[in-house]
């Protein structure tokens, strides 16, 4: 059983997601946020079922998608919200933006723009850990559309012959951007691929955040016993377009409100309420402080300078030269 | 004449061509149901089916390969990789196989492969989305590469792209799919290597393409209110490269400006700057100024974006730099 | 059941393939052949048997260890060793080499050097052949090694998806280069990633010619009926080193001597008078035959001409510009 | 002092620095049990066991991400990606990610990476085995490029790269590996960014790197004859580029050849041409000349290799045409 503490802290930050990108779709239309803007909302119960039930310094490396990642993470949505605007404050000091979040305070390696990218680089971090003998385990998300892409499997290849400590976590929402998986996957039923690795592959409802947390707990669990690394797909959906500027014509609309009604939020309050974890009054609290949250993350960005000029040439290498430019 | 976008010029060359030769096909990530990113594939699916107009899985390396095979195999493949940014996973089915095959194999086979793709920055999508790595494709032999400026260049080019026998990297620029300009309706096609005189003039000659075309000709503007005279050369294609073009423009003028998109250091710049410092080694009357972007990763915010890439206040300053 | 003339003309393919490569052993030490050199020496019965079960027009792609197919597909021996002598009378007019055999009169699409970079162009003839609806299908070689590339993984998922007539042949010879197959594959049963693109796989004693003849032809019919791509992995073995500048100390004697008592030139010289399908005067016959054609090859590119400076930049594009170097 | 092979000079400087620090490890194709395809990992396997050197299966995106990741994790790892041809594989890794990474987060992070690979053409390899591709590795900003040409700068600099908290793409080249030359018993390391003069001249320089280092020597050997006092300037790392280093000399020298094995189009002599051009606009005494590899892909046949490649000689022949 997750102990009630846990379940009320696991809807406080779909909450917290929920309602940040709400700002942050309000913002971006405002263009305060620039770029490519991918949000989260629908999928809020994987990311947060399944770091919570990590340990707080166990690697976790992402996509572009990463903004429910990060909050899941505990990273802090000030920062959050200030390297969206492009602050000088922001997480990355606004070098970054949306697809590239990154904490490696809170052992968050970042998200990565190119689909499919980032499962090398987890099975490398993963390399690491195993080297190092620190029992950290490492947790790798993606899309369905990333598991065609030559490097996953190349990762996966790896992972599993040198034994890693990595849970990959894919989450099938069915579509690469307006792409149906039926589309670009000879397996549509993306943990039947952990089969080509001889790797064990686990289906969840990904709209389900304690069936997320529960199978997530048992994962880690015996990936941090040694067994090597596992595959893990969340079946899921996501409520918004692909990006900010995708409205989504693709979908239809049925497909849409079915999903909608398996929203991981609503599903959640009414279990912890049924179940006795929390009151109506507690959730409305909740609810209250993640508004609180929200408005602050807003003015802390709103009321961030920009970073300054000199910083173009900084961060690009560790140690500069006399023949760099502007050094 | 009728104005349409760049979107919709690249659009119609496809569908034209589609329509001319059953032979060439459209694949790529959402080029289909989709319309694609950038909506240059838009009604393509309807009017041609999904057996011509091919939504693919998210594989460049694997939409390059096929696209190779299908050459091979007789048919003229038009695969769109999205961006330029995601062509760097593809790299070596582009440089290593597309670019290369003909060769290696004495001429047996030809490839008459169209890769488009977007590229350019400006738009706050970071360093991973903003590459104008045009240099590489222009340094690696195989490769047509060319860069339209305008929708009737666009439209132009990319017919002629299609209907070449060889590897063509045809790129686009985000920022300029939403740019208006006239297209006839009739039927036209642009042969490659022949450099385009955006604005003559006759102090200095800038060489600008995609993008950069329109800050030459707004810095054009500007120093014309003092007296300056710009003429604005477009390669439209790096390779082949109009060097003649260039080199009439230079001999006249004397002075000569680079306006690209990508790094400075090894930007296609520093070829056409050390090609024309030595040709006109004693008729320039200055040295060659590039103005490029910053050597640094593209940054996401807004100031820090704006001060990597090169703008027509950069353009303005080189060109004073060296008149006056 | 084969026919005989056809069990009589895979004997005569292999006897030429290994005695063409022992000379070509031979002129390599003596400097004649130069660069990158893969003998397929012992895998004979891989390539053999797979090509003859195609028809004439049906392509076929392939990997650097080229010799072995480009003889096998009917391959002119005088203008492969005078392409490997680097002679303007060589099949890619002396600008391919060793690894890039071509010959698309032959519906021989080439060696490339590429590891795995082959499958998605193997891939991509098959959608032609597919969408000119001329029935023909595609066979592309690979070893081992290239199951771990990523863009093989592109490739089996395009071709599964799109339901393509191609047959994916793995030489299992248990080696990339001085790398155990089991230093390099979470599966080092190849036939078994097929299950992670639903698609067959078999596996097949690639030692025996007849065996691979047999299977392939099955697989062949079945997938010129509009089945979609196929596996097939063959267990193998290269009695020579990775490439002629490889003395192979990683491999241990003992098994070599296994796979050389299993040789498929032998083996399938006695199954012929075994079965009365050939005499052993007729074997005679070929062996002398094949000794002449290996000689003929050896004078021709010997007395071939290198290809003339001017060709240094012919065929870099099918049409040329004036801005081109040297136009 | 004891001469040595370059391909043991490298092994002297992997050796030591796993030595020295536990946390560097090498991996990559055949560089255990196999000792390396040019020998450079021969005996390490045997030294610091299979967790320090790692054989890999053949999947170099796989391998250069790999290194991110354990990099990320506070490992200081070698790969090796045998030849810089199959880094073409791997470009988005080493480009979009090993070079970027640090700089989108915002510094968050660093990125202790060498990545080695062999490089160059000349044992007729063909097209797709035979790349100088430095010049794109330079152009994107992130990376250090490092390219040395005997076996004392190649173990000074790998130690060097190796310590080093930035990505540093090592680019050996496979001709070189046989080459001996005198290398100290002690310990030395050879620091970033300084280019050696390989022999001193007054009346021309050449920078030339990696194998055409040799080829200029004896360039400079025959004009010396003619009484032509060659100066060859050896950059070592082309990333960070000594700049005042070539400076110094050309303002004394007044003329410059660049010798490389790369294409000339867009070759890293572009850019070493188009900046010398500009800055001694006024002083040289005759244009830059280049001397680079043909624009074609590797052919395989010797005559047109030797046909493609730059050699001594066509060094001479810039030399006097800028001369006399
Ligand atoms: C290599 C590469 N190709 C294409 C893209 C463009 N792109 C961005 S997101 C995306 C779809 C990814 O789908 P999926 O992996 O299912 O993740 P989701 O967006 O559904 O979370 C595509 C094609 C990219 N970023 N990288
Ligand atoms: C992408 C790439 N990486 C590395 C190499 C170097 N290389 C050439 S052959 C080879 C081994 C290939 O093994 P396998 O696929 O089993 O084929 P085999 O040589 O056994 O026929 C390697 C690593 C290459 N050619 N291409
Ligand atoms: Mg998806
Ligand atoms: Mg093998």
């Amino acid at each position: 059983m997750i102990p009630a503490a846990d379940q009320i802290e696991m809807y406080r930050l779909m909450l917290l997601i929920r309602r940040l990108e709400e700002r942050v779709a309000e913002t971006y239309s405002e263009q305060r946020i620039g770029g490519f803007t991918h949000l989260y909302i629908g999928q809020e119960a994987v990311a947060v079922g399944a770091i919570t039930a990590l340990n707080h310094d166990d690697p976790v490396i992402d996509t572009y998608r990463d903004h429910g990642h990060f909050l899941a993470r505990g990273g802090d949505p000030n920062r959050f919200l200030a390297e969206l605007f492009g602050r000088d404050t922001g997480i990355c000091r606004g070098k970054g933006g949306s697809m590239h979040l990154a904490d490696v305070e809170r052992y968050f390696y970042g998200g990565t723009g190119i689909v499919g990218a980032s499962i090398p680089i987890a099975t490398g971090l993963a390399l690491a850990c195993q080297v190092r003998g620190d029992d950290r385990i490492v947790m790798s998300f993606f899309g369905d559309g990333a598991t065609n892409q030559g490097v996953w499997h190349e990762g996966l290849n790896f992972a599993k012959l040198w034994n890693l400590p990595v849970v990959f976590v894919c989450e099938n929402n069915f579509y690469g951007i307006g792409t149906d998986v039926r589309l670009a996957s000879s397996l549509t039923e993306v943990y039947k691929k952990a089969a080509g690795y001889g790797m064990p592959g686990f289906q969840v409802d990904g709209m389900d955040v304690l069936a997320v947390r529960q199978l997530c707990e048992e994962v880690v669990r015996t990936v941090r016993g040694g067994s090597g690394p596992v595959l893990v797909e969340a079946i899921c959906y996501r409520y918004q377009g692909h990006s900010m500027t995708d409205p989504g014509r693709y979908r239809a609309r049925a497909e849409e409100e079915l999903w909608r009604r398996r929203d991981p939020i609503p599903r959640l309050a009414k279990t912890l309420q049924a179940d006795g974890v929390a009151s109506a009054e507690r959730l409305a609290e909740i609810e209250r402080e993640v508004e609180q949250v929200t408005e602050a993350a807003v003015a802390f960005a709103e009321s961030s300078p920009p970073p300054p000029l000199s910083a173009l040439y900084e961060h690009v290498f560790a140690e500069r030269f006399p023949g760099d430019p502007h050094a | 004449m009728r104005e349409i976008r760049t979107h919709e010029a690249l659009n119609e060359a496809l569908a034209e061509e589609m329509r001319r030769d059953p032979n060439v096909f459209v694949m790529g990530e959402d080029v289909g149901l989709f319309g694609g990113t950038f909506r240059v594939t838009e009604h393509l699916l309807a009017e041609f089916g999904a057996k011509r107009v091919r939504d693919t899985p998210i594989a460049e390396a694997g939409i390059v390969g096929l696209a190779i095979g299908a050459a091979l195999g007789g048919l003229r493949p038009v695969p769109e990789l999205m961006t330029m940014n995601f062509a760097i996973v593809a790299m070596d089915q582009i440089i290593n196989h597309a670019a290369k095959l003909r060769y290696m194999f004495g001429g047996q086979v030809r490839l008459p492969i169209t890769i488009r793709a977007a590229g350019g920055g400006g738009t706050q999508k970071g360093a991973q989305h903003s590459h104008s790595i045009e240099s590489w494709f222009v340094n690696a032999p195989g490769l047509r590469v060319v860069i339209p400026s305008t929708p009737y260049d666009a439209k132009g080019l990319l017919k002629t792209a299609i209907r070449s026998d060889d590897v063509v990297v045809f790129i686009e620029h985000e920022m300029l799919y939403g740019v208006k300009g006239p297209v006839p309706e009739d039927e036209y096609a642009i042969p490659f290597g022949v450099a385009d005189v955006k604005r003559p003039g006759s102090d200095v000659t800038i060489v600008a393409w995609s993008r950069m075309v329109h800050e030459a000709l707004r810095a054009a503007e500007t120093l014309a209110q003092e007296g300056i005279e710009i003429e604005v050369i477009d390669p439209r294609t790096l390779d082949p490269f109009d060097w003649d073009g260039l080199y009439a423009s230079v001999a006249r003028t004397r002075r000569c400006v680079i306006a690209e998109e990508g790094w400075r250091t090894l930007g296609v710049g520093a070829e056409i700057a050390a090609r024309v410092q030595e040709r006109f080694f004693y008729e320039l009357d200055a040295p060659v100024q590039r103005v490029a972007a910053a050597d640094v990763p593209t940054p996401y915010a807004r100031e820090l974006e704006q001060a990597a890439l090169p703008h027509a206040a950069d353009i303005v300053r080189a060109v004073l730099k060296i008149t006056t």
